[in-house]
C-alpha cells in the first residue's frame, strides 16, 4: 500500500488503523473468538469521520476501507484469507477461481471467473464486468485518489507528458489500446503487462481491479453507493451520518469461499464527535459496536488501564514508520554531516512521551521497514545501534558531526548554525509542542532551527511539491502489502509517489536506483528480500531519513462485539470473523 | 418603507457579491493547491492539469468568481460526456468530496441548524429574559444573587466544556437519550418527540450561554430604564407597579434585545460549529468546519461561508424593519 | 373650610453609606382649591422632594418619610403618608397629577402620545380604547396643540418641547385633577414657549379650579403665577408668604439676596450684581445653628453667636407672613435698602 | 484703524443631516449660521441671544474653528484665520478660548485640577515664568477658588466652582478673547451671580473680549455692551444693550423680550406679553423671505417672498426687517 493519500489520510487520523503482518508483535490477544460465532443482530461502527475515504472501488486505497468493502460488499478476482497472524496473508481465489496464472515471465497473467457470481440484482458477473471496472482507472480526472496499478502495469502505450493513451470508459479516447491490454474469453480474463510483476496478484487484492456493472456506473457518484457483490448491499449511506448494510439476497454462499455474514445489520455510525464517540466506548452504552478509529490519548490510556476491559481491546503494531525526510536537494541537507548531526541530536524520548508513549505511540526504529513487514526487512546496523545514539538526544556528538560539516561542507554548515534548517509539520498542537522540543534538543547541538507549519488536510499535498517543501519534512508510509517493492521504489526513486527525500541529486542515488530497479524486477523471491535488505541498509548509511519511529494502534469495541481478530495484511479489525453475541 | 426595504436590499446583494469575491480572493491566496489534492500516487502534472480543468480552477480567479455568479441564476455542470453532472440553479458548485451538488447539501443540512437555532433560541431568549426580569425585580434579593452566579457560569463556561458536561451526564450517564439517536433528524411537525429527543439538549448547551449573557443584559436594561423620566411619569399617572413594569419599563429595555439576539441568531443560522459537532447533527456549522479543516473543500467552504455572511446582512435589515416598528422614533422623520 | 391639601411637619430622609441625608425637614404648608402655591429654592433645597412625598413616588425601602400630607377630599380625608402604597396610586392621576420638567424624557419614547393620554384616562373611567383616544384627542385640543386629531397618533419625538409638555398637561388633566404639582415646567423650554406654558397653566387652572403646586428657581416665573411663595433652603422652609409680601417686603435675609442677586430685563443695575457668597451646606452634616449662616451678609447685625448656635425657627413676622430668621421683618427689610 | 479683535463676514456653517426616520433617508441641509455678520471690540462684551436652535453655538464654535466655517471669513486681531489649518491655528488658539455650559461634562474626571490646567500649558508648550504651580495656584485664587484645591478632583467641586476651575484653564494662556456658551444657565441662582461677577471682574483686569451666547436675556442685558439677536441662522438685530432693550425695533425681538419673565408681581400682573403663535419651524425646511414671517404678527406678502437685508437703521444699530417697529 504506497501513496501519498493513503499516508496522508492515516497518518493525520493518528495510529488510526492497520497493520500489516502485525501478529508478531500483537500485544492483545489475536482474536477472542473461543466460543462458536451467532448469527443475527446489528454490527455498529463509529468513527469521528464522515464518511469512508471512498465506497467507489477503483477510488479506494485505504487498507482499514478495503477490508470493510471487500468483506461486506463488494468482491475481488483475488483476496487475503481471512485469517489472523501470517495466514491472513494468503492469496485465496474470490471472483476468481484461482489466484491468477502467470506466464511469459509473469508479463501475462490470467484469471478463471467463478460459476454462480451475482450482483446484486440477481445478474451475472462477467469478464466484461471486470474489465470494465479496471477502465475506470484510466479515468483519472472523473474519479480521483484511487491506486494506479493498472496504469503503471498494464501494456498499455504512455504519452510524451507521461500519461497513458488511454484516458478511461467517459471519454473512450484510446479504448482500443485497452480493449488489447485486457482480453475476455468466456471466463477467463486475460492481463498483458507492460513489465515483468512477480507479484501482480497482489495488487487483484486492491478492489481497483474488481468489476463494475456498466449499466450501474453514475461516475463521480458511484461512490455513494457501490453496486453490490458481496453478502451486504448498501441500504443507506448518508454523508456525515451513517451507512446501513443489509444482507444482499442474491449473495450464495456457495460461490464465496471467504465471507460469512454473521451480523443481520451492519451500522456505520459517521461523524461522532471525538468524545461522545469515546464515551459510548468507555460507558459501553452501545456494547454491539466496535470502534474504527483510535481513542483520545487520556480516553485512551483509561481504557487500557481497566482490568475490566481486557476483552475490548488490542494494541498492536501498524504498518507505518514514521520519519523525517531529508530533502537532498536543498543546500543545508545535502551534507551527511548536517543530516548525521540532526539524527543525533533528536531527543526521541520527549517526543515519544509527547506523542502518547511507548506503550501506545511506538518506539525508535532502525529502518524504512517494520519488522512486521516481513523478510524485506532486517535490522540494520549504525544510526541508532551506534554507541553514542541516545534515546535522550547526543548533543556533544552531534555538534562533533557539526564541526566535521565545518570543513567538508561550509555551505551547508553556515545555514544550519545560521539562517537555519527549516522543518515542514502539519499544522497540530501536538506538533507546535513538539516543535519546541525539537528546537530545544537542535540548540544544545548548536543546530538553528526554524517551522513551517502547515493546515493538516494539505499538508501532504504541499510537501510533495518539490517547490514547497522545505528542509525537512515530517512524514509516514505503510507498505500496500508485504514487498518492499511498495517501499523502497516508491519512497526513494525519481518517479515515486512519495519521494520526499528529493534523492536524485545524491552522490549514493545512481548506485541505489540500478539496484532497486534490478530487485523490483526479480522474479526469485529470496535473492530479492536480500537486495531489499542491503538497500534499507543503504538508506539507513546515507541519512536519508531522520530518526524512523515504528509506531503503533489501538482497536477497541464493545462487550457484545466477538470474534474479534487482526488482519494483517489490511492492518485492521478481521471484518469477516466479527460477530454480535446474542 | 417599501421603497427604504428595496433600497436595503440592493445594499445587500451588493455586500453579498462583495463578500463572495473576498471569499474567492481568499481562497485564490491560500498555499495549498485543490487541484494537487485530488491527485493519487502516480500523480504526475497532467493529472493534476485535467483535474484543474475539471474542478474549474484553470482559469483566472475573477473568472471562476464569475462562473460561480453565473451559476447561481443558469445553474452549472462539470465534466463531460458520460461523466457530466449537473447542478440546477441555484448552484453553489459542485462537491467532489461529497458527490451532491452544493445547494442540495445545504438544504439537507439548514433544518438542522434551523432547528438548532430556533430552540436555543426560544430558550435563551425566555430563560434570559425572565431570569432578567426577577433579577432586576428583586435586586439584591436571593433571586438576583442565583442568577449572578448563573451569569458568571454562563459566561465563563465555553460550550465545548458545558456542552460535553451535558453529554456525559444527561446522556450517558441517565441515559435519557438513545446516543445512536443522537443527531437524527426528525421532522418537528410530524414527528415533534423525535425533534426534542434530537434537539433538546443541543438547544439548551447552546442556549446556556446565551441565556446568561441575555439574563445580564435585560436586568441591567431594565435597571437603567426603571430611574428614566418617563417611569416615573408613569407612576404618577397612577399605574400600578406591576403595569409600569410590563407596559412601560419592559417594552423600553428589551427594544435593544431585539438588535442582539437578530444577529446572535443570524450567526447561529451560519451553524453553531461546537455545539453540533459535539451532538453529531449533521447541521451547517459541522459542515463548514469539517470542510475547512478535514476535507478542504473549496465549494462547500465557499458557500457556506456566504450562507453564513448572507444571513448575517439579512437579519441585519429584518432588525432594523422590526426596530422601526418598536421605536418610533426611527421609524419616520 | 378647611384647605385643599395640608402639609404638615413632612420630613423626608435618605440614609446613606455618609449618613442620614434630611432632604425635607419640617416641611409645612397648606393650599386650597383654585390656587398657586410657588416652592422656590436651588438645586438641593428640598423641593422636588418634597414634591414626590405628596405624590407617594418615594421609593418607601429606601426612604424615611414622617409627617402628613392631607388631602381634604369632598367625600373623604386622607393622609398620603400613612395610607396604603394602593390608596396613593389611586389618588394618583385622578385627584393629584403632576409634570416634570424636561417633557422629552418624561413622556415614553415608544408609545404614541394619543396612547400614553387614554391610557392614564381609562385608569379611571371605563371606556373603550377608541373612547380613550377620544378623549385625548379634545385635551390635545384643549391644551391648544393644532390639529390634534392626527397628532394624537403622534410620537413623543414628533414634538417640539413646547407641544411635549402640553402633552404633558393634557395628560395630567385627562382626569380633572384637583391639584397640579409642576415640578420646573418650564426651565427646559425657550422663553418664548415658556410663557405659552405658563400662560396654559393659569388657564387651566381656572378651567378645572385646581391646586396648582409650583416648583421653580425662577423668581420672575413666580412673579408671573403665583398666588403665595415658599422659600426652601437646606431642607428647610425659610420664608412663606403671600407673594407680594415675598417680593417687596421679604424677611429672611436667603429670600433678600435671592432677589437681588438676579439680573433684571427691565432695569439697567449697573455692572454688579449682588452674589450671595459661598455654597449651600451638605445636607448631611448640617450646621448647628441656622443653615444659612455661612453665607449671610446680615449676621453680623445678630447680637453674639446666636446665628452659628440657635437654628431660629419659622415665625410669623407679620400677618400669614413667615420666615426663618433671628432678625425682625423690619431690620432685614432696613438692611436690604442699605445693601442696594 | 479698527480696534476690533474678531471680525465675522458673511459667516456661513451649514450641515448636511440624513434626517428623519430609518426609512424616508432624505438628506437634508441645515443652515445652522447663514450669512452671520458680527464684530468683538477689544474689552467689548458681545451678547449672542436666540431661542434653541438659532445658531447661536454654532456660530462661537465656528469662530474657535471647532468647526470649519462653510462660507465667508473669521478675522482675528486683523488676521483671516478661515482657512488657517490645525497647526497654524495652535499658536491662535491660546489666545481664544472657550467656556462651556456643562461644567462637569467639559473636565476630565481623572485629572486633578492641577493637571487639567497644566495640561492647557503642555499643549502649546507654555513655560510660565513663575513656575507653573505657582502659576495654577494664582490663578485658582484669582477665580475664587482656594489654591490647596489644586490637587482635587473635578467631581470634589460643585457645579458652580467646577465653573470656576473651567475659566481658570481658559485663563492660563492669557487669552484675548472668550467665547462663554452659556456658562451660567446650568448653575444656581445664588451661584450664578457670582459667576457673573467674576466674568465681569476678570475682564476688567485683564482687558477680556467676551463673546457671550446665552439664551436668558437678563443676564445677556447685565452682561453685554452689545446685543447680537439671533433666528434660525440669521442675525435679526443688533444694537448696543442699552437700545436694544429700551427700544427694541425687530418684532421677534420685541416678542422675546416680552416673554422674559421679571421678578416683580405687580409689573407682572399689569404687563401684556406678546405670545408668539406656534412653533419654531424646521431649520432643514426654513420658510422663505423673512425666516420669522410665519411667526410674526406683522408679516405681510413681502416677508414671505423677500429676505429683509440687515441695515444700519442707526449707528451700531442694525436690523433685518421690513416693517420695523
Amino acid at each position: 500500500m504506497s501513496a501519498t493519500t493513503k499516508s496522508v489520510r492515516k497518518l493525520i487520523a493518528s495510529t488510526s488503523a492497520i497493520a500489516l503482518v502485525a501478529a508478531v508483535l500483537t500485544v492483545g490477544s489475536a482474536t477472542t473468538a473461543n466460543a462458536a460465532p451467532t448469527t443475527g443482530g446489528t454490527l455498529y461502527m463509529l468513527t469521528h469521520a464522515d464518511q469512508w475515504e471512498h465506497p467507489d472501488p477503483q477510488r479506494l486505497y485505504v487498507g482499514r476501507d478495503i477490508a470493510f468493502f471487500n468483506t461486506y460488499v463488494y468482491r475481488n478476482l483475488v483476496s487475503y484469507k481471512p485469517a489472523t497472524g501470517p495466514n491472513g496473508a494468503t492469496l485465496i481465489g474470490d471472483l476468481a477461481t484461482n489466484t491468477g496464472v502467470p506466464s511469459n515471465n509473469a508479463k501475462t497473467w490470467k484469471f478463471t471467473l467463478r460459476a454462480g457470481i451475482t450482483w446484486e440484482d440477481g445478474s451475472a458477473i462477467t469478464c466484461e464486468d471486470v474489465k470494465y471496472g479496471i477502465s475506470r482507472t484510466y479515468a483519472q480526472d472523473v474519479l480521483t485518489d484511487g491506486p494506479t496499478y493498472a496504469i503503471s502495469m498494464l501494456d498499455v502505450p504512455t504519452l510524451d507528458d507521461g500519461s497513458s493513451a488511454y484516458k478511461g470508459p467517459y471519454k473512450k479516447t484510446g479504448q482500443a489500446l485497452f480493449d488489447k491490454a485486457i482480453t475476455c474469453s468466456g471466463n477467463t480474463v486475460t492481463f498483458k503487462l507492460s513489465r515483468t510483476v512477480a507479484d501482480f496478484n497482489y495488487a487483484m487484492t486492491y478492489p481497483a481491479f474488481s468489476p463494475i456493472k456498466k449499466l450501474k456506473d453514475t461516475g463521480d457518484k458511484y461512490d455513494l453507493r457501490p453496486f453490490a457483490s458481496g453478502p451486504y448491499k448498501i441500504d443507506k449511506n448518508v454523508i456525515g451520518d451513517e451507512m446501513h448494510l443489509i444482507r444482499n439476497t442474491n449473495w450464495k454462499k456457495a460461490s464465496d469461499p471467504i465471507r460469512t455474514p454473521y451480523p443481520d445489520d451492519i451500522v456505520v455510525q459517521f461523524g461522532l464527535a471525538e468524545e461522545l464517540r469515546d464515551q459510548l466506548i468507555l460507558s459501553d452504552q452501545v456494547p454491539n459496536a466496535v470502534n474504527l478509529d483510535a481513542l483520545l490519548p487520556t480516553n485512551n490510556k483509561t481504557f487500557f488501564a481497566d482490568a475490566t476491559k481486557a476483552d475490548q481491546r488490542m494494541n498492536v503494531n501498524d504498518p507505518y514508520v514514521r520519519y523525517y525526510a531529508m530533502n537532498l536537494s536543498a543546500t543545508h541537507m545535502d551534507c551527511l554531516e548536517v543530516r548525521k548531526a540532526f539524527f543525533f541530536a533528536l531527543n526521541t524520548q520527549a517526543l515519544i512521551d509527547l506523542a502518547g508513549g511507548s506503550v501506545f505511540y511506538g518506539a525508535p526504529g532502525d529502518s524504512i521497514m517494520k519488522p512486521n513487514l516481513g523478510p524485506d526487512y532486517a535490522p540494520t546496523t549504525g544510526n541508532i545501534h551506534e554507541s553514542f545514539w541516545s534515546i535522550n538526544g547526543n548533543p556533544t556528538k552531534a555538534k562533533e558531526f557539526l564541526d566535521a560539516a565545518k570543513t567538508k561542507c561550509p555551505a551547508a554548515y553556515t545555514r544550519a548554525t545560521s539562517t537555519g534548517i527549516t522543518m515542514d509539520l502539519p499544522n497540530t498542537a501536538t506538533n507546535q509542542k513538539g516543535s519546541v522540543l525539537i528546537e530545544d534538543a537542535m540548540k544544545a547541538a548548536g543546530i538553528v532551527i526554524k517551522f513551517n507549519f502547515i493546515p493538516s488536510g494539505v499538508y501532504y499535498a504541499t510537501v510533495k511539491d518539490v517547490t514547497k517543501q522545505n528542509d525537512i519534512s515530517s512524514v509516514g508510509w505503510g507498505p500496500d502489502w508485504a514487498n518492499a517493492s511498495t517501499v523502497i521504489p516508491e519512497l526513494f526513486i525519481k518517479g515515486g509517489g512519495g519521494n520526499y527525500t528529493q534523492t536524485w541529486n545524491d552522490p549514493a542515488y545512481a548506485a541505489f536506483k540500478v539496484k532497486s530497479d534490478k530487485a523490483s524486477a526479480e522474479t526469485n523471491r529470496a535473492k530479492q528480500i536480500k537486495m531489499w535488505q542491503e538497500l534499507g541498509q543503504t538508506i539507513m548509511d546515507n541519512y536519508w531519513i531522520g530518526r524512523p519511529v515504528f509506531t503503533k494502534t489501538q482497536l477497541v469495541w464493545g462487550s457484545k462485539v466477538a470474534g474479534v481478530g487482526f488482519w494483517d495484511p489490511q492492518g485492521t479489525f478481521l471484518f469477516p470473523a466479527l460477530y454480535v453475541k446474542n | 418603507m417599501l421603497k427604504y426595504i428595496s433600497r436595503r436590499l440592493s445594499y445587500t446583494i451588493f455586500i453579498l457579491i462583495l463578500i463572495s469575491l473576498v471569499v474567492f480572493l481568499i481562497f485564490a491566496l491560500l498555499p495549498a493547491d485543490p487541484a494537487a489534492l485530488t491527485c493519487g500516487k502516480t500523480c504526475n502534472p497532467q493529472v493534476i492539469e485535467a483535474n484543474r480543468h475539471r474542478l474549474g480552477l484553470d482559469v483566472s480567479v475573477w473568472q471562476q468568481w464569475w462562473r460561480f455568479i453565473v451559476g447561481l441564476f443558469q445553474g452549472r455542470t462539470y465534466g463531460e460526456a458520460e461523466a457530466l453532472i449537473k447542478c440546477p440553479a441555484p448552484a453553489f458548485g459542485y462537491s467532489f468530496n461529497r458527490h451532491e451538488c452544493v445547494t442540495k447539501i445545504i438544504a439537507d443540512a439548514f433544518p438542522i441548524t434551523l432547528s438548532l437555532a430556533i430552540g436555543a433560541f426560544i430558550m435563551w431568549l425566555s430563560i434570559g429574559i425572565s431570569l432578567g426580569v426577577l433579577a432586576a425585580r428583586f435586586k439584591g434579593k436571593f433571586v438576583d444573587r442565583a442568577s449572578t452566579v448563573f451569569v458568571l457560569i454562563g459566561t465563563s463556561l465555553p460550550t465545548f466544556i458545558s456542552g460535553i458536561l451535558i453529554l456525559l451526564f444527561v446522556v450517558i450517564k441517565f441515559g435519557l437519550v438513545n446516543p445512536l439517536d443522537l443527531g437524527n433528524w426528525a421532522n418537528p411537525f410530524t414527528d415533534p418527540l423525535g425533534w426534542l429527543k434530537t434537539f433538546f439538549f443541543p438547544c439548551l448547551t447552546l442556549a446556556f450561554a446565551y441565556a446568561a449573557s441575555y439574563t445580564r443584559f435585560t436586568r441591567s436594561n431594565i435597571l437603567e430604564t426603571s430611574t428614566e423620566d418617563y417611569i416615573r411619569t408613569a407612576r404618577a399617572k397612577g399605574l400600578s407597579e406591576k403595569v409600569v413594569l410590563r407596559k412601560h419599563t419592559l417594552r423600553a429595555a428589551l427594544a435593544p434585545i431585539v438588535t442582539i439576539a437578530g444577529l446572535d441568531f443570524a450567526g447561529l443560522l451560519g451553524g453553531a460549529i461546537i455545539t453540533e459537532g459535539i451532538y453529531n447533527l449533521a447541521g451547517l456549522g459541522r459542515l463548514s468546519i469539517r470542510a475547512v479543516l478535514v476535507d478542504y473543500d473549496l465549494p462547500i467552504i465557499l458557500a457556506t461561508t456566504l450562507f453564513a455572511a448572507t444571513f448575517v446582512v439579512v437579519m441585519n435589515l429584518i432588525v432594523d424593519i422590526l426596530y422601526a416598528f418598536i421605536d418610533p422614533r426611527v421609524r419616520v422623520g | 373650610m378647611k384647605p385643599f391639601l395640608q402639609v404638615k411637619d413632612l420630613c423626608v430622609a435618605f440614609p446613606t453609606e455618609d449618613g442620614q441625608v434630611k432632604a425635607a425637614d419640617g416641611i409645612s404648608f397648606d393650599l386650597n382649591q383654585g390656587e398657586t402655591l410657588a416652592i422656590v429654592g436651588e438645586s438641593g433645597s428640598g423641593k422636588s422632594v418634597t414634591n414626590l412625598a405628596i405624590m407617594g413616588l418615594h421609593n418607601k425601602s429606601k426612604t424615611q418619610i414622617s409627617g402628613s400630607v392631607t388631602l381634604n377630599l369632598p367625600n373623604q380625608v386622607i393622609d398620603v403618608i400613612s395610607s396604603t402604597e394602593d390608596e396613593v396610586r389611586k389618588l394618583r392621576g385622578s385627584t393629584m397629577s403632576m409634570i416634570f420638567q424636561d417633557p422629552m424624557s418624561s413622556l415614553h419614547p415608544y408609545y404614541s402620545v394619543g396612547d400614553q393620554i387614554s391610557e392614564a384616562w381609562r385608569l379611571y373611567n371605563s371606556g373603550s380604547k377608541a373612547d380613550g383616544i377620544k378623549r385625548a384627542t379634545e385635551m390635545i385640543d384643549l391644551v391648544g396643540i393644532p390639529d390634534a386629531a392626527k397628532r394624537v397618533r403622534e410620537f413623543p419625538h414628533q414634538f417640539s418641547g413646547g407641544m411635549r409638555q402640553r402633552v404633558m398637561i393634557a395628560m395630567a388633566l385627562v382626569n380633572n385633577p384637583k391639584l397640579l404639582i409642576a415640578d420646573e415646567p418650564t426651565t427646559a423650554l425657550d422663553v418664548t414657549v415658556q410663557s405659552q406654558i405658563m400662560q396654559l397653566l393659569k388657564d387651566m387652572q381656572k378651567e378645572f379650579n385646581m391646586a396648582i403646586l409650583l416648583v421653580t428657581h425662577d423668581l420672575g416665573v413666580v412673579a408671573q403665577v403665583a398666588d403665595r411663595v415658599c422659600v426652601m433652603y437646606a431642607g428647610k422652609i425659610v420664608e412663606q408668604a403671600k407673594i407680594d409680601e415675598i417680593y417687596y417686603r421679604p424677611a429672611q435675609p436667603y429670600t433678600v439676596g435671592l432677589l437681588q442677586s438676579i439680573p433684571r430685563v427691565d432695569q439697567f443695575h449697573g455692572k454688579r450684581l449682588t452674589a450671595i457668597q459661598g455654597q449651600p451646606p451638605s445636607l448631611i452634616n448640617l450646621p448647628q445653628g441656622c443653615s444659612f449662616a455661612e453665607r449671610c451678609e446680615f449676621k453680623k447685625h445678630v447680637t453674639g453667636n446666636l446665628c452659628t448656635e440657635v437654628a431660629p425657627l419659622l415665625e410669623e413676622k407679620a400677618d400669614s407672613h413667615f420666615a426663618r430668621c433671628h432678625l425682625s421683618a423690619a431690620q432685614i427689610q432696613d438692611l436690604a435698602k442699605v445693601a442696594k | 484703524m479698527s480696534n476690533n479683535i474678531l471680525e465675522l463676514e458673511n459667516l456661513s456653517k451649514y450641515f448636511t443631516t440624513t434626517s428623519g426616520g430609518a426609512f424616508s433617508r432624505r438628506k437634508g441641509v441645515v443652515k445652522a449660521v447663514d450669512s452671520v455678520n458680527l464684530t468683538v471690540a477689544e474689552g467689548e462684551t458681545v451678547g449672542l441671544v436666540g431661542e434653541s436652535g438659532c445658531g447661536k453655538t454654532t456660530v462661537g464654535r465656528t469662530v474657535i474653528k471647532l468647526y470649519e466655517p462653510t462660507a465667508g471669513k473669521i478675522i482675528f486681531e486683523g488676521e483671516d484665520i478661515t482657512k488657517y489649518s490645525r497647526s497654524k491655528m495652535k499658536p491662535l488658539r491660546s489666545k481664544m478660548q472657550m467656556i462651556f455650559q456643562d461644567p462637569f461634562a467639559s473636565l476630565n474626571p481623572r485629572k486633578t485640577v492641577g493637571s487639567i490646567i497644566q495640561s492647557a500649558y503642555d499643549i502649546h508648550g507654555i513655560k510660565p515664568a513663575g513656575g507653573s504651580e505657582n502659576e495654577i495656584r494664582s490663578l485658582l485664587e484669582r477665580v475664587g477658588l482656594n489654591s490647596e484645591h489644586i490637587n482635587r478632583f473635578p467631581h470634589e467641586f460643585s457645579g458652580g466652582q467646577r465653573q470656576r476651575i473651567g475659566i481658570a484653564r481658559a485663563l492660563a494662556l492669557k487669552p484675548k478673547l472668550i467665547v462663554a456658551d452659556e456658562p451660567v444657565s446650568a448653575l444656581d441662582v445664588s451661584i450664578q451671580a457670582q459667576v457673573i461677577n467674576l466674568l465681569d471682574d476678570l475682564q476688567a483686569e485683564l482687558k477680556l473680549s467676551y463673546l457671550f451666547i446665552a439664551h436668558d436675556l437678563s443676564v445677556v442685558q447685565h452682561i453685554s455692551d452689545r446685543v447680537v439677536v439671533m433666528y434660525l441662522g440669521k442675525v435679526m438685530e443688533e444694537a448696543s444693550t442699552a437700545e436694544l432693550f429700551a427700544a427694541p425695533r425687530h418684532p421677534y425681538t420685541k416678542a422675546l423680550l416680552s416673554a422674559v419673565p421679571i421678578p416683580d408681581p405687580i409689573i407682572e400682573r399689569k404687563r401684556e406679553r406678546i405670545i408668539l403663535k406656534g412653533d419654531l419651524p424646521s431649520p432643514m425646511n426654513p420658510p422663505s423671505g423673512c425666516v420669522f414671517n410665519t411667526r410674526c404678527w406683522k408679516a405681510a406678502d413681502i416677508c414671505r417672498t423677500t429676505a429683509p437685508q440687515v441695515l444700519q437703521i442707526s449707528p451700531k444699530h442694525n436690523l433685518a426687517c421690513h416693517f420695523p417697529e
